[in-house]
């Protein structure tokens, strides 16, 4: 029994932490507001591929470092701490799914370049029309004479206006599942959206164009698993940028002075203080065992994904609005950051999911999956 | 009990109604413009000699015009001497129909009536007609960087040499300074004296040398406040609001100078119309948002919530019609319509679901992204004038009468 | 305008307040959750009658006082202060269903008795199934040879078990509506029930029992009246419960010291009861706008009604956990009056509709006639 | 990261399982009887001499001599000297086939770990063996009247005479006292040192001459808290443990000797399934209470909390065996613990609907009451052994280091 992160994940999260802070300081995601999107540099961009984070949880015999999907997450988590933009996570869920596809041929042929960079992929899974996963996708494939053919919208793709290849969830006469197209084929249309914190997404139109290879590139319990995995990434990241509002809310309420005070002594700010971080703590607890389920592939795997995402959706948002509140008018200035990690977990938090979406995912599987403890 | 008003009542508002529905719409005179807009136009104008605010004006001076501003003041000074009921009319209908911001809104509402209050004949003379015809444009220099909710402990200096006052140090969070003419503001008189009792109100023209305005930047792009430094200005003695080292008491009650909020509460429950309007056309799957169980209820308790504020509003305004003290409805009534605002823009994010992360002038962006706008200033009201935190020591004080702590 | 108690409200108010406090102080709450049930002794009750509370909204020409919906509520409100119990609202609400039944001959008739006393008469709407409210009425009166006869099942009504007269809620040869079914009569079994604050309520059940006068006592629109003004009696009693947990914890805030200050100072305890404060003073303007609105039958009477017992149902619950929370120790002794108000308001809150309940039933209100302004 | 044990642990882990299952329902003997019952048969009984608890005592005794008790005590008194896993092993199973409580919990989980730390060796020997065996019975004496929260500026004296102590004062919310055959408490023993610098941890035989105890009734109608009141007790300076005046150490130690609450994970799992039944058992007209939308997501959001503590817990318990401090876990568990199951019970009474106002045994009553004393037992928790706002003053100043207020 060792519920903690290991050795290596702590080396591994602190060096992501500095190397973050150094490289992409949260000026740098201020000034995105004003020139989106936000992304990262080139220059920047190419140390994180050398560092090799793309294949942190990838298979050795394909690249990776063999790590677990806490490992990512971790990763992830420091992303949401440092304000780090697209294309980190994009690529990073990319890489995982096709590794995780159960497709031998394309994950030997793909995960190499996806690890390395010579690749740039995204995933894009959610439509219009207002429902969240897996269960709502429509975007459909047809086979017809010259081969599979795919149709359909999906919105909100992130970083693919600099992506070659798609990674497409569509109803295909295979059943549900991952397909591939590429970017710039024909019948592709992606039109430039923008997140409120100035990260770059899309929608991406398909009108009949053609998937590479005509076939799967994952079945439908490899979409459902990569959806999982995306998810607890973004929780991760909700779990970084809760810990950065706290951290800044606490070291503002030791030195800010009012009425000849810390107002750290005051128990409206101390005991908010220690309510978020109670939600913190919860909201690790919850990522851990999500992950660990994950990668033990555990029944309650999807149920624990939705707690970890619908908790930490609730406490990042909470968080950063006490941090508006309590730094006051400062608070609400361009140059302090709250407001930047206000901008991101409101943004994660209505992605892939929000609370709600996952309280009834959790809900459904107590109808019918769970079982309570019973008195002897 | 009865919400009823007198046959002269209902006449003055039928009037002003007809007026309203005259004057609104087309030819109210550039009065269309938001405040911001209008700094925004004026900072970048190369024009500025030809008073780019020109059009910003025209609105205010047409209301004045037409008797429908300075309702409270005295004749003398270009008011209308009206009746309190008159008064809560004429907020109330304005309300209904959203007239255009008002650019001399502080004028008019913060130093004009403080200066009906306390100040001295020449001061009511100069100042208060030039207000209401928004000839002078006013800003509030009370917040510093060190003094936020903590008021009484500003530090900005003023010291008297001869007939004037000379001015150092720094004020934060004031609103269109750089197209105000006049700055009303507190200074520490006294540094000796207890915090509240060595303070003192003074006015000063914002073309005085040594003031200088930096604007800042807010959370959400835009650049509301800004800064305001005084490096030796020299106020004349006459600018004096009130007594030498007793600023805090007018300020104070220029701070409990609440109206009933009854306005407030249209804004309200125009906004929840909104969102309602917003619910009703967004897809979820086979059905709209509007449909949803949670939804509605969460819908429903705000429309409860902006019902309590209106009939709260009704007792604070019936106290205040029989010459009662407002009671306890006037900061329950701003610590709840301020937390209720809060949570109506949160709800208003979480309806839009998946649509919320989208950024202004994004193709799918929600009701053009207002409700993301809506949401900062929300957020930034419930800190602007007395955080929530201080309005809850304010009630559990003043209210509930719980022993105050020694801190202060 | 003038929205707010009358002289004379206020100076019955107060009357009601010192009477209640005299002959009904809380000791006898207490003692009777261990002699349940809560019933008002026969001299008090005596010398309520010669008040003539019962009366205060009926109509002068049967024996009333003429006063408004407000005047009864003013009494609910310090029955709720007070933790008076039964049978007092239920002959409250049973005269009042009556004076405004719309059935001229039985109202000059029955009110005058039901204001004196002569006649125990209570009401019943309420039934097995889960749902709330005259929607959910099943019972069935059908005309046979004999007249017309009562088949159904009423629950938690108040005080049956010393009422003489019972008037239902019940579906009618002539529609939904109110008959009267004498509590002795055939056919009617009265099985005691109590309340977690012993206040006296039973099942009844009826079986093919005689309705008197075999036609309706009062239609539709008469029974929605009455459950509406039933409904904002018990908002007025959650609103003095309420308020007397308020007190109780101010006054306690304000004498009890610990670390070496009176506990009121903390802010986890005054920020605590400045939005109890504030929810008291939401409330109470709720009420008022509520009771108006009824008097002068506007069209948003029903919704304010249940803003009111929405609002009140929370704000009265949340008070007394506050009191408890806040007494520490000795809120949780059988001796300290926080459980009893506790006890009422929680019965309160779930009866006659929940929040949830109400705030269903606004929410329709808005989908069907609420007309928000709009900017011009 | 993993949640696996060794073999051995496993091995310990399915004797222990196939015992329980032998040993409960039916065969424990008396076991079933809740503390309370046992008391209340202890006070009404008349053959008092024959040991009326003997019922009680039997339970204990079986799993003592099942060594499943005392599991972390040394083996010289009678302890087990087990691994630390092994601990969390036993309290996880038992917790999760609800074994009969046990009449020498306080013993057991306060005073017992206590006297291992800080106990002569007299004590240890003299106490830690009875304890184990349910021959004593042990109450805990902390509170009074004016020391809840502040627990430091307790009252209750005790001087030195010769030998032996007096003390003079007053207990309360001591629970099982009247049962008890010791208690453990503090006392004042210098009143000029600061406040927890005076303070001694002594132990007192109950029947000494001078102690009276007066059993409190409860808002729900119980008596499971007593006052105990002191008038000249003498107690044996060989009662005291550890040093003089050094009490508030050595009380402050055993708060902070939580577990990873995984016991108490299990508990509330059992009752949301319990709460999940009454819900699909619930008519709403025509259908069940478990299939509306906001009840389902309600009881989602308990199941997301308890899994929430439970992995909180690992943490917690991962640290302790790898001998590294509990870090945070164990404050923010028990704060939450106790919000979480507040919010259970509330949860539960709202999903009762329109029977929640029905009084234990009246027809139609829901689950024969016992969310009602569920709600109210919840409720207590949360006060018990610091209230929730002092657990939040321990997270601020010691998780996250803000500075301390002043008055303390």
């Amino acid at each position: 029994m060792d519920f903690n992160l290991s050795e290596e994940q702590e080396t591994l999260q602190e060096m992501a932490c500095d190397f973050i802070r150094e490289r992409w300081p949260a000026d740098c995601a201020r000034e995105a507001l004003d020139k989106r999107p936000a992304v990262i540099g080139a220059d920047v961009w190419q140390e994180i591929l050398e560092m090799g984070w793309l294949g942190v949880a990838a298979g050795e015999d394909v690249g990776g470092i063999g790590g677990d999907v806490l490992t990512a997450a971790v990763l992830s988590q420091e992303a949401g701490r440092g304000l780090l933009p697209g294309p980190f996570q994009s690529s990073l869920i990319a890489a995982l799914a096709v590794d995780r596809s159960g497709n031998d041929a394309i994950r030997s042929e793909l995960v190499p370049q996806l690890i390395d960079g010579s690749l740039r992929a995204t995933v894009a899974i959610e439509e219009p029309g207002g429902r969240y996963g897996p269960d709502a996708i429509a975007a459909k494939v047809r086979a017809d004479a010259d081969g599979w053919r795919l149709t359909g919208s999906k919105l909100l793709v992130p970083d693919a206006d600099s992506a070659a290849l798609l990674i497409v969830g569509a109803q295909t006469p295979d059943g549900l599942g991952w397909v591939r197209v590429r970017a710039d084929a024909q019948g592709v249309e992606i039109r430039k959206m923008e997140r409120m914190d100035a990260q770059s997404c899309s929608e991406v139109v398909f009108e009949n164009a053609p998937v590479e290879g005509d076939a799967l590139l994952g079945d439908e319990r490899s979409l459902r698993e990569a959806y999982d995995i995306w998810t607890v990434l973004l929780a991760a990241d909700l779990l970084g940028s809760a810990e950065a509002s706290l951290e800044l809310t606490r070291r503002y309420a030791i030195e800010r002075v009012q009425f000849g005070r810390p107002i750290g002594t005051f128990q409206a700010v101390s005991h908010r203080l220690a309510n978020h971080l109670v939600d913190v703590e919860i909201g690790r607890s919850l990522l851990y065992g999500a992950c660990l389920a994950l990668d033990e592939k555990r029944d309650n795997a999807a149920p624990l994904v939705s707690a970890a995402k619908a908790w930490l959706s609730d406490a990042a948002v909470a968080a950063a609005e006490s941090a508006l509140q309590i730094h006051g008018g400062v608070g609400f200035t361009w140059e302090y950051d709250v407001h930047l990690h206000m901008r991101r977990s409101r943004c994660n938090a209505a992605i892939l999911g929000d609370a709600d979406y996952h309280r009834d995912r959790v809900a459904d599987y107590m109808d019918e999956s769970w079982v309570p403890p019973v008195k002897a | 009990m009865d919400l009823t008003f007198s046959e002269e009542d209902e006449a003055y508002r039928a009037e002003l109604r007809q007026w309203l529905s005259d004057n609104i719409g087309g030819g109210g005179g550039g009065g269309g413009e938001s405040a911001n807009a209008m700094m925004k136009r004026a900072e970048s104008s190369d024009e500025s000699k030809n008073d780019p605010l020109a059009g910003a004006r025209a609105w205010p001076r047409t209301l004045h015009d037409a008797g429908y501003v300075g309702l409270a003041w005295p004749k003398a000074y270009g008011g209308q001497d009206a009746s309190f009921t008159q008064q809560v009319i004429c907020a109330d209908e304005m309300a209904r129909v959203r007239t255009p911001p008002l650019i001399n809104t502080i004028g008019l509402s913060i130093i004009g009536p403080t200066l009906v209050q306390h100040g001295t004949e020449e001061q009511k003379k100069r100042f208060l007609p030039r207000i209401l015809r928004a000839d002078d444009l006013w800003c509030q220099g009370f917040s510093e960087p060190e003094a936020g909710s903590d008021l009484a402990s500003l530090r900005c200096r003023a010291e008297i040499d001869g007939d004037e006052f000379v001015v150092n140090g720094q004020k934060v969070w004031t609103s269109l300074a750089p197209i105000s003419d006049w700055i009303f503001m507190l200074v520490r008189t006294d540094p000796d004296a207890p915090k509240r009792e060595g303070i003192s109100y003074l006015l000063a023209d914002m073309k005085t040398p040594g003031i200088t305005v930096r604007p800042l930047r807010n959370a959400a792009g835009g650049s509301h406040f800004s800064e305001v430094f005084f490096d030796n200005v020299r106020v004349p003695r006459e600018h004096l609001v009130g007594e030498l080292n007793g600023g805090w008491q007018i300020a104070r009650s220029s701070l409990d100078h609440e109206r009933s909020g009854l306005s407030g509460v249209v804004a309200l429950e125009e906004t929840l119309g909104r969102l309602w309007r917003m619910a009703s056309n967004l897809d979820r799957g086979d059905h709209k948002a509007v449909e949803e169980p949670s939804t509605r209820r969460a819908l429903a308790q705000h429309w409860i919530e902006i019902e309590g504020l209106r009939h709260l509003g009704f007792r604070t305004l019936s106290n205040q019609i029989a010459g009662k003290p407002p009671g306890a409805g006037s900061s329950v009534g701003k610590l709840f319509a301020s937390e209720t605002r809060n949570q109506l823009t949160r709800t208003a994010l979480r309806v839009e679901g998946p649509l919320a992360p989208i950024a202004k002038r994004s193709p799918h962006v929600v009701d053009r992204g207002r409700w993301h706008a809506a949401y900062f200033d929300a957020l930034a009201h419930s800190i602007g004038g007395g955080t929530s935190e201080v309005m809850r020591n304010v009630i559990a004080e003043k209210v509930l009468e719980l022993p105050r702590p020694a801190e202060d």
